[in-house]
């Protein structure tokens, strides 16, 4: 007969990465007001532990923007807590995450029209009046 | 304020621009080809190696830490000083004859075979540089006793007849006559009457069965005479039933200096004879410290077999007496401070009995720093002394006995070994030293309390 | 067979055969010679105990000698304690030792480790600097004395390198390093690291020899 | 030859937006392991692009690399990416069968050649030509055939890439690695059993986008996802150094994700991707998992001893040798003793 163990609850989220990353955020920030250079953090290149993104997130916390893209699966693209520093979250169709990244940036890039698109609509806007 | 470094004397009075290096002077006995030399050298290197100096010769890290426990490098800087090199030659014998490897140190050429110029060399550093004292045993992380190699390898060295011509000489002397100094059995008969008369005490001689037979050393015997009174006055106190015998006096043993082991064996056996004749019970070394050596711990391997009686140092015969109340002494007020011989302190073991006595005098006792146990040699043991091309380089070592004396302050300097009085009285008036060197033995003797006997 | 596989397989496997015959060969050699026989009476019985006891008091400097020997000394301790840590407290190397013996025994972290054996390292340098600049040390050395230092520090240095890895792969430093103790192991049993194991003989016999006369060890 | 589309062609007939392509080269770039600094790089090269051609040939394998791959098949960014390319040719997936898909294949080699990729799972068994066959056609014949006229090659699998398990000891079939058989023509192995399906897409992508072959390691994998190890990326590598080690599966350390390294965990010496890429969309690896890395995309892992097994393990035969070893030992030393002794005994007679 086994005796109920007491869960041990990992001491998450305690394997190192996020404290670098957000010196990181803070020197990217630095670079944006010094030199009006935007800096994107690929997230999934970086080796997260269990529950440690989650840690990163919530240290973000949430800003006063948040903007859904719906284009190949939904993107979310917020602003956290500290502006200037997006939070992007790309999903497929399936809504499975298929990429995550940190914006230091004044607008991220994905959320400005793009002259092709404007375009196509211009184009769809003038065959309403043929 | 300048002060002069000890390690280079001040010396005034050398010839300015004559400067020549010391001729190194290579003594050879016997009219033997270096080729037979260095055969015989070799043959008795490799007679000595059994598990215990094979496990050492095995074992040396080379850290040299030796050569900071060895007065002659000390003293001199001279690397060559350094204990462990003083074996190199025998080491290097070993590794190519009898070690586990031996095959390939022979095969490779790893290990030069030993030359006539190296055995010539070593010489110098076998004899004139060391003085068993065994310092540097105590001082190898290794835990190496590479005094008792020097003496193994004394015996290469003597076979090969490669050995300072006045230890030879000595040793040879002492063979044949039974005394290095040639005291014949007739002599020390006169010498012991004379004492008789000049100290009136009653010395028994030849007595056919004895409880104690005593010894004498020929150091004592010719220059320090009076230690055969002295012996015979102690003696007679404690009540002892006693001789000396003319069979059998010398305690010296200059074969085993010198590295004859025959010679040895023969003085020995002289002593051990002459004790089983008379059915004694104790064997009374005089003041003399090799001699402790030979017959302690060297004497029942020389006989194949336990002896019958037993053999005490006069400082452990001493020390007995006073602590049974055999004898008794009186109480000296003086500050005294104690020279311990090598052989018998740190390499007999002996090293409490001389503290014992000194206790019973009553004495203000001045242990020298780092005394006992690690007390600097008087540079004259292992038969240093009679080594006259090594006098300069004895006296130089002096200098740190000298230094470790005066830092005591004390009014009187004894020991309780003839060869290092000798040792002291040499060098005393070389430097023009304060200190006489006297014998602990003959201060208990002066100073017995009377009616005792 | 890559080089990996080859030095923890085939390169491992004879070093061991030669470092367990070796080993045995030098202490039977030494052991089976003629033994020395000593009728002398006793003074103190000496046997086992007194052995172990010098080869416990012999660790430390009778304080006489301090002084002139604590330079070299300390650089020792910190050498041999740095070796000895790194190559018993290390935990990949426990577990190497566990895949033979069946058990293993607590680690230290590997941060501290590290540390010990660039300890070990700096030491071992200090000392081979000492033996090329002491006088003494100069004459009584020779190629037993630095090939042993280099096959000594050599698993260190390769050790100590997979860590730090510049820019060299983890596998191929590994496979070095594992090839470095071959060396050592091939070298251990002829050359004057056998003090590893002579060291327990020279001052067992010491400590019986000289006990038994009551003189000091 | 007619003309294939361009990528970007193919996307605005999807009807995907300016943004959507945005989104889909930020994707690219992360499947890639490139800085999203390159993301303009590569919107402008996915633009240009042509569709390259595909020939997939099944040795002997499990088909657990086809799963692998196809679990990121369906409308997903990768998906997009098989849309781009033309898979003429996979057993396993394609509708055709006999001599029609044979068929197919020597169509794509024909009008695509020397520009088509050929991807392979599976080794390739020489002990006998029968082991494994296709259409009657065996595996080496089939693989030097469709391999003449290819720009590259691209061994799919530890079983293509390294020879994998039906390479490992005693090998019965005399398997052999792709390398092996195909000396003339670029390799890039993409091992793993199976591969990450990312890092799949990846390689394909990077041929796709930049029409050149990736950077290799020295076992020709590609180094953006091969240049460093499970170890150097792991999150549990910090436990490492501390010293804090699972020693069993159930116990506290195990449940406090410590480092699986006593419990025989390959990380320190496998080159892969786990760590960041994770399985299952992101969401997990071995370790994560609690299970120590096998090794599975280095050569011979199979035989690299067991997988709990922990790395410092040295290989030893069995003790019996070790003692041979003393007693060998014992006897030199008796002889050396012997010697010496008689060499004694001799010097003591003549003195």
């Amino acid at each position: 007969m086994t005796t109920p163990q007491e869960t041990t609850a990992p001491a998450f989220p305690f394997h190192g990465n996020v404290r670098p990353l957000l010196n990181e955020v803070m020197h990217a920030l630095d670079r944006l007001l010094e030199t009006d250079v935007p800096t994107t953090i690929d997230l999934a290149s970086l080796p997260f532990g269990p529950g440690e993104l989650e840690h990163l997130e919530a240290t973000l916390g949430a800003g006063e923007l948040s903007a859904k893209l719906d284009a190949l699966g939904t993107s979310r693209i917020r602003e956290t807590a500290f502006p200037g520093v997006w939070w992007l979250e790309h999903r497929n169709a399936h809504d499975e995450v298929v990429g995550r990244y940190l914006e230091i940036t004044r607008t991220p890039e994905i959320l400005s029209s793009q002259d092709a698109d404007i375009v196509a609509g211009r184009a769809r806007l003038g065959d309403q009046f043929e | 304020m300048t002060t002069v470094d000890g390690r280079h004397e001040l010396d005034r009075e050398a010839e300015r621009l004559a400067y020549k290096p010391p001729e190194i002077r290579h003594d050879k006995q016997g009219d033997m080809a270096s080729e037979e030399r260095i055969n015989q050298a070799m043959h008795h290197f490799v007679k000595n190696f059994n598990t215990q100096t094979a496990s050492y010769l095995d074992g040396c890290l080379h850290c040299g830490m030796c050569a900071d426990a060895c007065h002659f490098h000390v003293r001199t800087d001279d690397p060559r000083y350094t204990p462990i090199w003083k074996i190199e030659l025998f080491k290097r014998t070993y590794k190519r004859q009898v070690g586990p490897f031996a095959f390939f140190y022979r095969l490779l050429g790893l290990k030069r075979h030993v030359s006539i110029e190296d055995l010539e060399e070593w010489q110098h550093l076998l004899y004139d540089s060391c003085t068993v004292c065994g310092r540097c045993s105590l001082v190898c992380p290794m835990g190496i006793d590479i005094a008792g190699l020097v003496s193994m390898a004394r015996h290469g060295m003597f076979k090969a007849g490669l050995v300072p011509h006045e230890l030879h000489e000595t040793a040879k002397t002492s063979a044949e006559t039974g005394s290095p100094l040639g005291i014949t059995p007739e002599k020390f008969e006169e010498r012991v009457e004379w004492m008789a008369d000049e100290h009136d005490v009653e010395i028994p001689m030849n007595v056919e069965q004895a409880d104690v037979l005593a010894v004498m050393s020929s150091i004592e015997i010719n220059k320090y005479p009076q230690s055969i009174a002295a012996t015979a006055k102690i003696l007679n106190a404690a009540g002892e039933s006693w001789t000396f015998r003319t069979d059998g006096f010398e305690a010296t043993n200059f074969g085993m200096l010198s590295g004859n082991a025959e010679w040895q064996k023969k003085a020995s056996m002289k002593l051990i004879d002459a004790a089983v004749k008379i059915g004694a019970k104790t064997l009374v070394l005089p003041e003399c410290g090799h001699a402790y050596m030979a017959l302690r711990w060297m004497g029942a391997n020389m006989y194949g077999k336990p002896l019958p009686f037993k053999v005490m140092h006069i400082s452990e015969y001493l020390a007995d007496a006073l602590n049974t109340g055999k004898i008794k002494v009186k109480k000296v007020d003086k500050s005294l401070t104690y020279h311990d011989p090598c052989q018998v302190s740190r390499r007999g073991g002996a090293t409490q009995a001389a503290r014992d006595v000194i206790k019973h005098l009553g004495v203000d006792f001045r242990e020298m720093e780092y005394g006992g146990d690690y007390n600097w040699c008087c540079g004259g043991g292992g038969g240093v002394i009679t080594i006259k091309r090594a006098d300069p380089l004895r006296h130089r070592v002096f200098k740190l006995k000298m230094d470790q004396v005066e830092k005591t302050e004390a009014d009187e300097l004894v020991s309780s070994c003839a060869n290092c009085r000798q040792s002291f009285d040499d060098s005393q008036q070389h430097f023009n030293w304060d200190y006489t060197m006297g014998s602990l033995m003959e201060m208990v003797a002066e100073n017995l309390e009377e009616g005792n006997s | 067979m890559d080089l990996l596989a080859f030095a923890k397989g085939p390169a491992l496997q004879v070093a061991a055969y030669i470092f367990v015959a070796g080993t045995i060969w030098r202490i039977v050699g030494i052991v089976l010679l003629k033994e020395k026989v000593d009728y002398s009476e006793p003074r103190k019985s000496a046997g086992l105990m007194a052995a172990l006891k010098v080869i416990y008091t012999r660790s430390f400097t009778a304080s006489p000698f301090k002084r002139a020997t604590l330079y070299p000394k300390m650089l020792a301790y910190v050498q041999h304690l740095g070796l000895f840590a790194v190559i018993f407290l290390f935990v990949p190397h426990i577990m190497f030792f566990k895949g033979f013996l069946g058990f293993d025994w607590p680690g230290l972290p590997n941060n501290i480790i590290y540390l010990l054996g660039v300890a070990s390292v700096v030491a071992s340098i200090a000392l081979l600097v000492r033996r090329l600049t002491s006088p003494v040390l100069k004459l009584i050395s020779n190629f037993d004395d630095y090939f042993s230092w280099f096959v000594t520090v050599l698993p260190l240095v390769t050790g100590l390198m997979i860590p730090v890895r510049m820019g060299l792969r983890y596998e191929d430093i590994l496979a070095v390093h594992v090839l470095s103790v071959v060396l050592l192991m091939i070298w251990f049993p002829f050359g004057k690291l056998g003090h590893a194991f002579l060291v327990f003989v020279t001052r067992g016999t010491t400590g019986m020899v000289f006990e038994r006369r009551g003189a000091k060890t | 030859m007619k003309k294939r589309p361009t990528v970007g062609e193919i996307l605005q007939a999807k009807g995907v937006s300016r943004r959507g392509f945005l989104k889909y080269c930020a994707t690219t770039a992360s499947i890639l392991a490139l800085p999203p600094a390159m993301i303009p790089r590569i919107a402008e090269a996915i633009e240009n692009a042509r569709r390259p051609s595909v020939i997939w040939l099944s040795f002997q394998e499990c088909t657990g690399c086809t799963e692998s791959l196809t679990r990121s098949a369906s409308p997903t960014v990768e998906g997009l990416i098989f849309d781009a390319i033309s898979l003429d040719y996979h057993h396993t997936l394609q509708a055709a069968a006999g001599d029609q898909a044979e068929a197919a294949r020597h169509a794509a080699m024909e009008e695509n050649d020397g520009q088509y990729l050929v991807l392979v799972d599976g080794s390739i068994p020489l002990g006998n030509p029968g082991f494994s066959t296709i259409a009657g056609i065996s595996n080496v014949d089939m693989l030097k055939e469709t391999v003449a006229g290819a720009a590259a090659v691209v061994a799919i699998g530890s079983c293509a890439a390294f020879g994998g398990i039906p390479g490992a000891d005693p090998n019965p079939t005399g398997a052999v690695s792709v390398m092996d058989l195909v000396t003339d023509k670029p390799v890039i192995n993409v091992p793993g059993c199976p591969p990450i399906p990312m890092v799949m897409t990846a390689v394909l992508t990077q041929f796709l986008t930049f029409g050149q072959l990736p950077e290799l390691d020295k076992h020709g994998r590609p180094l953006a996802f091969y240049g460093q190890t499970i170890h150097d990326r792991c999150y549990r590598r910090p436990f490492y150094e501390q010293g804090k080690f699972a020693e069993t599966f159930d116990d506290e350390g195990a449940r406090a994700g410590w480092c699986l390294y006593k419990l025989g965990c390959k990380g320190p010496t496998t080159y892969n991707a786990c760590a960041t890429a994770k399985w299952n969309s992101g969401t997990s690896f071995p370790i994560e998992a609690g299970h120590p890395c096998l090794g599975c995309s280095e050569p011979n892992f199979w035989d690299g001893g067991g997988f709990y097994e922990p790395l410092s393990t040295g290989r030893f035969d069995s003790g019996a040798k070790l003692a041979g070893a003393a007693g060998i030992g014992v006897a030199l030393g008796v002889a050396a003793a012997a010697a010496g002794r008689s060499k004694q005994a001799k010097f003591t007679k003549e003195g």
